[in-house]
C-alpha cells in the first residue's frame, strides 16, 4: 500500500503526467494553447519509429522462442475476446444501444500506444527491464478487437455491411501498425549497429518528446470532453474506469499462465487496459457510421486514457509486483 | 471569351470517406475533381477542429467537382447512397465554365 | 433525387476572428458549418500568407455556411456587425441541397 | 440587408504558377483575392496528392476572387493565356455580396 | 568601447545573427524560401517549452525570496508604463493617429520572446549567469501593456468596444503564456530530475533549433518589410530604434533600483527594449480593428527585432557590463 | 567483385535503406502510412541545414584551392554537357517526343542532393572521407542543366516561351539551393566554434532523421509509381538505368582529370548519376508545360533514385576504389 502510494506520487509528479495535466487543464480553461495537426502527426510518427526499432533491436541476435510465441498468442486472444466482457459490462452498467455498446467495446479490446509508450518510461524509470517483443505484441492487439465487435453488431444489425475486404486492409495495413512493425523489423535486422547509428535521434531526445505529445493529447482531451458534455452519462464513466481494471486483471492471468516476467507482465496488463483512439475510431466511422462517435472518443481519450496515465499504471505495477515479486 | 453552363457540385464528408467517395465520382465518369482541406465545422453531432488531432476519425474534407449539366444527375446517384449513412453535405450550384470539352 | 433551394453563405475572415463569428452563426440559429484554412490573399490592405508565420495576427479563414433561404436574412443581421469593423468579404450564392431538413 | 451582384471566379491552378496568375489578377485590377490550400485531386493527367510531398511541381492552389459583373470580361482575358498552356480550370458563379464598393 | 566593438562582432558572426540575415536578404532577394507555418509553429512551441521548462528547473531547491517578487512587479510595472512613454513618442516623433500609436505603444511595453530567448544565449556565450526566475519575469510582462494601451485608446474613441472578457480571457491565457508558465512549473516541480529526465531533448539541440527558428523569421520579418513599404515613414523607424534604447534604459534602473546581477540585468533591459508580435498584434486585431495592422508589424518585427538582435543587445550588455561591474 | 557485393550487402541492410524500401512497399500495399507535407518539407529543410552547415565548417580554416576551383568548374560543366548526352540516349532508345526528352534530360544534368545525402553516409559508414566543399559543388550542379535544356527545346519548339527573368531569378534563387549555400557559408564563417554550438542538433541526429525522410521518400516514390502506371516504358525504364551509369562514368573522368581523393570522387560521380526531383521539375512546368510530368517525375523518383540508392551509390564506391586505390 505505502509502495502503491509512494509509486502513485512518483508517477503524478513525473514529466510526462505533469505535461498531460497542463493540457488538459488549459484545455478545459479554454486556453488557445495548441499543436497544429501536422506537428502532432509527426511526432506520434517519430513516438513509432523509435518504440519499433528500440524493440526490435533489442531482440537482435536472440532466436526466437516459446515465450515470444504465446506472448503474441495471448496478445491476439485478448484483443479478439475483451471486446465481449466490454460488451456485457456496457449492457448491464449502462443503456447504450447495442450497436453504440459494441463500437466501445472495440476500442477496449484494442490498444493505445501511448499508454504503452508511457508505461514503459514509467518501467525504465523504476529500473524495471522488460522484452522488446512487447512492441510487437501491442501491434497483433490492433485489429482482432475490430474484427470481434464487427461480429457482434452484425449479428444486431442485419443491414451492417461490416468487414469488406477494404476495410480489412485498412486495419492490417494502417499507418501506425504498418510503421510500428516496420521499423520493428529493420531494428530486428540492423541490430545493435543500427541502433548505435540513429540512437541519438530515438534514445536521449524520447522522452522530452513524449513530453510534448502528451501536453497536446491533453489539450486534444480536454478539448474532447469540453465539446462532448452530455454524450456521455456517469454510468459510462464508471465503464471507463472499471473495464481498464478488469482488463488488466485479465491480463495478468494470461502473463502469469505463460510465466511474463515482471516488466512484460506490467506492460500486457496495460495493453489489456488501455482503449485505442486512434486505428479503432476510423475502423468504426467506415463500417458502424450508426454508430455515436462522441462516446467511444470520449470514452477512450476522456476517460481512460487518464485514467490508465494517473492511476492505472502505478496500480499495475504495484499488484504485478506484489503478485510476481521484484 | 465564350462560356459553358456547368453544375459545382461541393460534397463535405468525413475524411476517412474521402477516398471511397472520389472512387464513386471516377465510377460515375467524372472528369475530374479537387479536394479542399476544412479545418473545423459545426453541425447536428457537435463541433470539431483538426488542431492537434492525430485520430483519423475526426475530420471532414471538401470535394469540388465541376461536371456537365448532363452528367449531374449520375454523379448524385453515385454518392447518395454514401452521403445516406456518412455525415456529410452536399451542395450544387449553376456556374460556367471555359472549356467544356474538359468536364 | 430531389433538391431543395439553399443559400451558400461564404465568409472570409480574419482567423483570429473565427470563433467570435461562428459563435454568431450558432446563436443566428444556423445549423452547421465548415471552416476552410485559406493561406493567403490580397485586398486593400495588402498581400498576405501564411508561410513561416507564427504570428495569429495575421490570416483569414473562409466559413462555408449552407443555409435555407428562409434563415439567410437573419443570419447576415447576426454577423453584419462584425463584418463592418473587422476585415472580410461575404458572398450568398443561390444552390440546391439534397436533405432541406438539414439546413 | 443590400446585396449586388457579383461574380464568384474560382480558378484552380498549379501551384507553382500561384504567384503569376496573382500578379495577372492584379494588373487586371482586380481588387482582391484569396487562396485556398488545395490537397488532391483528379483530373485527366491523373490523380495526385500533396501527402509527403516535398515536390514545388505537383499540387494546386485554389484562388477565389469576388469581382463585380462589368469586371469580368477584363479578368477572364487577363488569366486566359496562362490557362491555355498550364492545367487547371475556372468556374464563374453569379453570387451577391455585401458592399459594392470592394469589388 | 572596444569591448563593445569586440562583443557586436562577435555577436554578429554569431550563428543565430547570421541564420537571422540570411532569411532577411534572401527574402528581399524575392527567394521563395520557406518554412511551413506548421514548422514554424512547432519550433516556437519546442522553443517556450524548453526555456520555461529550463528556467523553472534551475529554480527548484531554492524558496521565493525578495528580489524574485520584486523583479516580477518590476516586470508588471515596466510593462503597464512602457506603453505611455511609447504613445508621447510616437505623437512627438510621428504623425501617426492616436489610435496607430496606442497599438504601437502595446507592442513595445509588451516583449519579444525570441529576442529574450537570443539574448540569453548570447550571456551563454559570453560566460554571463542569469536568474531562472527571468522566464517568470517574461511571462507577467506581455499583458499589463495590452490593458494600459486600450485604457489610452478607451479615452480617445468612446466606441471602441476595449477589453471584453472573453479577450482579457485570450490575453491571459494565450497560448505562448501559457505553454511558457506551465512548462516553468514543471520544471519547478520536477527540478534536477525532470531536468536530467528531458535534458537532451531541451539542451543540446536548443541553439540548432533556435538557428533556424531565426532563418525563419528573417524570411518573415524580410517579407512584411516587402509587403509594407509605405506603410512606415521614416520618423516612425527612427522610433523603432530610440523606443529599445529608451526602453533599455528604464529596465536597467529598475534592475539597479532591485540590486539585479549582471546577467539578470541584461535580460530585463532586453524585455524593456523589446517589442511583442504574437500576442499583442492579434489583441489589437480583436479590439482595435481600426488600427492599421502594416504599421505596428513592421515596426516591431521589421525594425525593432532586427535593430535588437543585431545592435541592442550587445549595447546592452556592455553599458551594463560598465555599470555593475563584470 | 568480393567488396562490391559485401559493400551492396552492407549497404542494401543499411537502416536507412531498408526505410527508403519499406515506404516503398508499403506504398505499393496501399498502405495509408503517409507523413504531412509540413513534416516532410520541415526534413528536408533540416537536411539540406545541415549538410551544408557542416560542409562549410569543415572547409573553415582552409584557403581557397586549385582543386576547390576545379571542382567546381567540373561540376558546372557536367551540369550543363549532361543533359546533351541524355538526350540523345533518350532519343535513341526510347519513342519520346523531343520535349519531353528534353525535360527528362535537364533532371539527369541536376543533382537529388538526397542522393548525395546518403552517399556521403555511407562513406562515413565505411570510413572514407571527403571534401566540405563538395556541397558547394552540389549547389553548382542545380540550375546548369535547365539552361542546356531550355536551349534544346527552344531550338525544337519556336513557340516555347523559354527561360525569362522571373524563372531564371527563381531558378537559381529557389529555397533548397539558397539554404544550402547560405548554411554553407555560415558554417564556414563560424567554423568550429559555430559547428560545437549547434553540433547535437545537426551531428548526432542526423543519420535518424535521414532514416525517417527516406522512409517517406519511398511512400512518394511507391505511390508515383502505382499512379503512374503506363506513363514510362520499358524503354524508358532502362535510360533510367543506363543514364545514371553514364553519368557516373563522366562524373569519375572529371575526378581522375583533377585529381580528386577517393571520397570527393565518389560524391562527383554519384553527382553526375543522380537526377533532380525538386528544382528541376518546378522549372519544367513552368517553362515547358507541354512536357508530360509523368514521364520526369516517374523516371526521377521512381526508377533512378531507388536504383542509386540501392545498386548505384556501392557499384561507384567500389568503381572509385579499384580505379583510385584505397
Ligand atoms: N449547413 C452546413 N453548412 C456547411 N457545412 C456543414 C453544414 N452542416 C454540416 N456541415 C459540415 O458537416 C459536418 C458534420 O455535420 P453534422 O452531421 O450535422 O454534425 C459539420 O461539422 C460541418 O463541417
Ligand atoms: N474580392 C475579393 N475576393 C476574394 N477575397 C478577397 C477579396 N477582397 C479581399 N479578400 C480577402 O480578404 C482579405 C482582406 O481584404 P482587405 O480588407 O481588402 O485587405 C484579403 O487579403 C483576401 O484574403
Ligand atoms: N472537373 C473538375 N472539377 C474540379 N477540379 C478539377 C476538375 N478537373 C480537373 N480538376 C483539378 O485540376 C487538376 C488537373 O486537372 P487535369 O489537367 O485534368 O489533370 C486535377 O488534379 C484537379 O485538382
Ligand atoms: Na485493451
Ligand atoms: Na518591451
Ligand atoms: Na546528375
Amino acid at each position: 500500500m505505502e509502495q502503491l502510494f509512494s509509486l502513485a506520487q512518483q508517477n503524478l509528479l513525473s514529466p510526462i503526467i505533469l505535461f498531460f495535466a497542463l493540457g488538459f487543464s488549459v484545455a478545459i480553461a479554454k486556453s488557445d494553447l495548441n499543436f497544429p495537426e501536422a506537428i502532432a502527426k509527426g511526432m506520434s510518427l517519430y513516438l513509432l519509429f523509435a518504440i519499433g526499432f528500440k524493440g526490435g533491436a533489442s531482440l537482435s541476435g536472440y532466436g526466437i522462442d516459446l515465450q515470444l510465441i504465446l506472448s503474441l498468442l495471448s496478445g491476439i486472444i485478448l484483443s479478439a475476446t475483451l471486446p465481449f466482457l466490454a460488451f456485457v459490462l456496457l449492457r448491464i452498467l449502462t443503456k447504450m444501444s447495442a450497436i453504440d455498446a459494441a463500437a466501445v467495446a472495440a476500442h477496449y479490446g484494442s490498444i493505445s500506444i501511448v499508454t504503452f509508450v508511457a508505461a514503459s518510461s514509467i518501467l525504465e524509470i523504476q529500473g524495471i527491464s522488460y522484452d522488446g517483443y512487447m512492441v510487437a505484441v501491442a501491434a497483433t492487439m490492433e485489429a482482432p478487437a475490430i474484427i470481434s465487435a464487427l461480429w457482434l453488431i452484425s449479428r444486431k444489425n442485419k443491414a451492417s455491411k461490416g468487414l469488406d475486404g477494404e476495410l480489412m486492409r485498412e486495419i492490417l495495413l494502417n499507418g501506425s501498425i504498418v510503421l510500428l512493425i516496420g521499423s520493428f523489423f529493420i531494428g530486428l535486422i540492423t541490430g545493435k549497429d543500427g541502433l548505435s547509428e540513429i540512437s541519438p535521434f530515438i534514445s536521449a531526445p524520447f522522452k522530452g518528446v513524449l513530453c510534448l505529445f502528451l501536453l497536446d493529447m491533453g489539450l486534444v482531451a480536454g478539448r474532447g470532453l469540453m465539446n462532448a458534455k452530455g454524450a456521455v452519462s456517469g454510468r459510462s464513466v464508471l465503464f471507463g474506469v472499471l473495464m481498464p481494471l478488469a482488463g488488466a486483471t485479465i491480463g495478468l492471468i494470461f502473463a502469469l499462465v505463460i510465466g511474463l516476467p515482471l516488466g512484460s507482465t506490467v506492460l500486457l496488463m496495460v495493453l489489456s487496459a488501455s482503449a485505442s483512439y486512434i486505428a479503432v475510431p476510423a475502423a468504426m466511422r467506415v463500417a458502424v457510421p450508426e454508430a455515436n462517435p462522441a462516446i467511444y472518443l470520449t470514452l477512450s481519450l476522456g476517460v481512460t486514457f487518464p485514467f490508465n496515465l494517473t492511476v492505472g499504471i502505478p496500480l499495475y505495477v504495484t499488484i504485478a509486483t506484489a503478485v510476481i515479486g521484484a | 471569351m465564350e462560356m459553358h453552363e456547368a453544375k459545382r457540385v461541393e460534397i463535405i464528408i468525413e475524411k476517412i470517406m474521402e477516398n471511397r467517395l472520389t472512387d464513386l465520382l471516377i465510377e460515375a465518369g467524372v472528369k475530374g475533381f479537387s479536394v479542399l482541406p476544412v479545418s473545423g465545422g459545426s453541425g447536428s453531432s457537435g463541433h470539431w477542429s483538426r488542431e492537434g488531432q492525430i485520430s483519423r476519425a475526426q475530420g471532414m474534407s471538401a470535394v469540388v467537382c465541376l461536371v456537365k449539366p448532363e452528367r449531374l444527375e449520375k454523379t448524385l446517384d453515385a454518392i447518395f447512397p454514401m452521403l445516406d449513412r456518412h455525415i456529410g453535405v452536399v451542395s450544387v450550384t449553376d456556374t460556367k465554365v471555359m472549356r467544356a470539352e474538359l468536364f
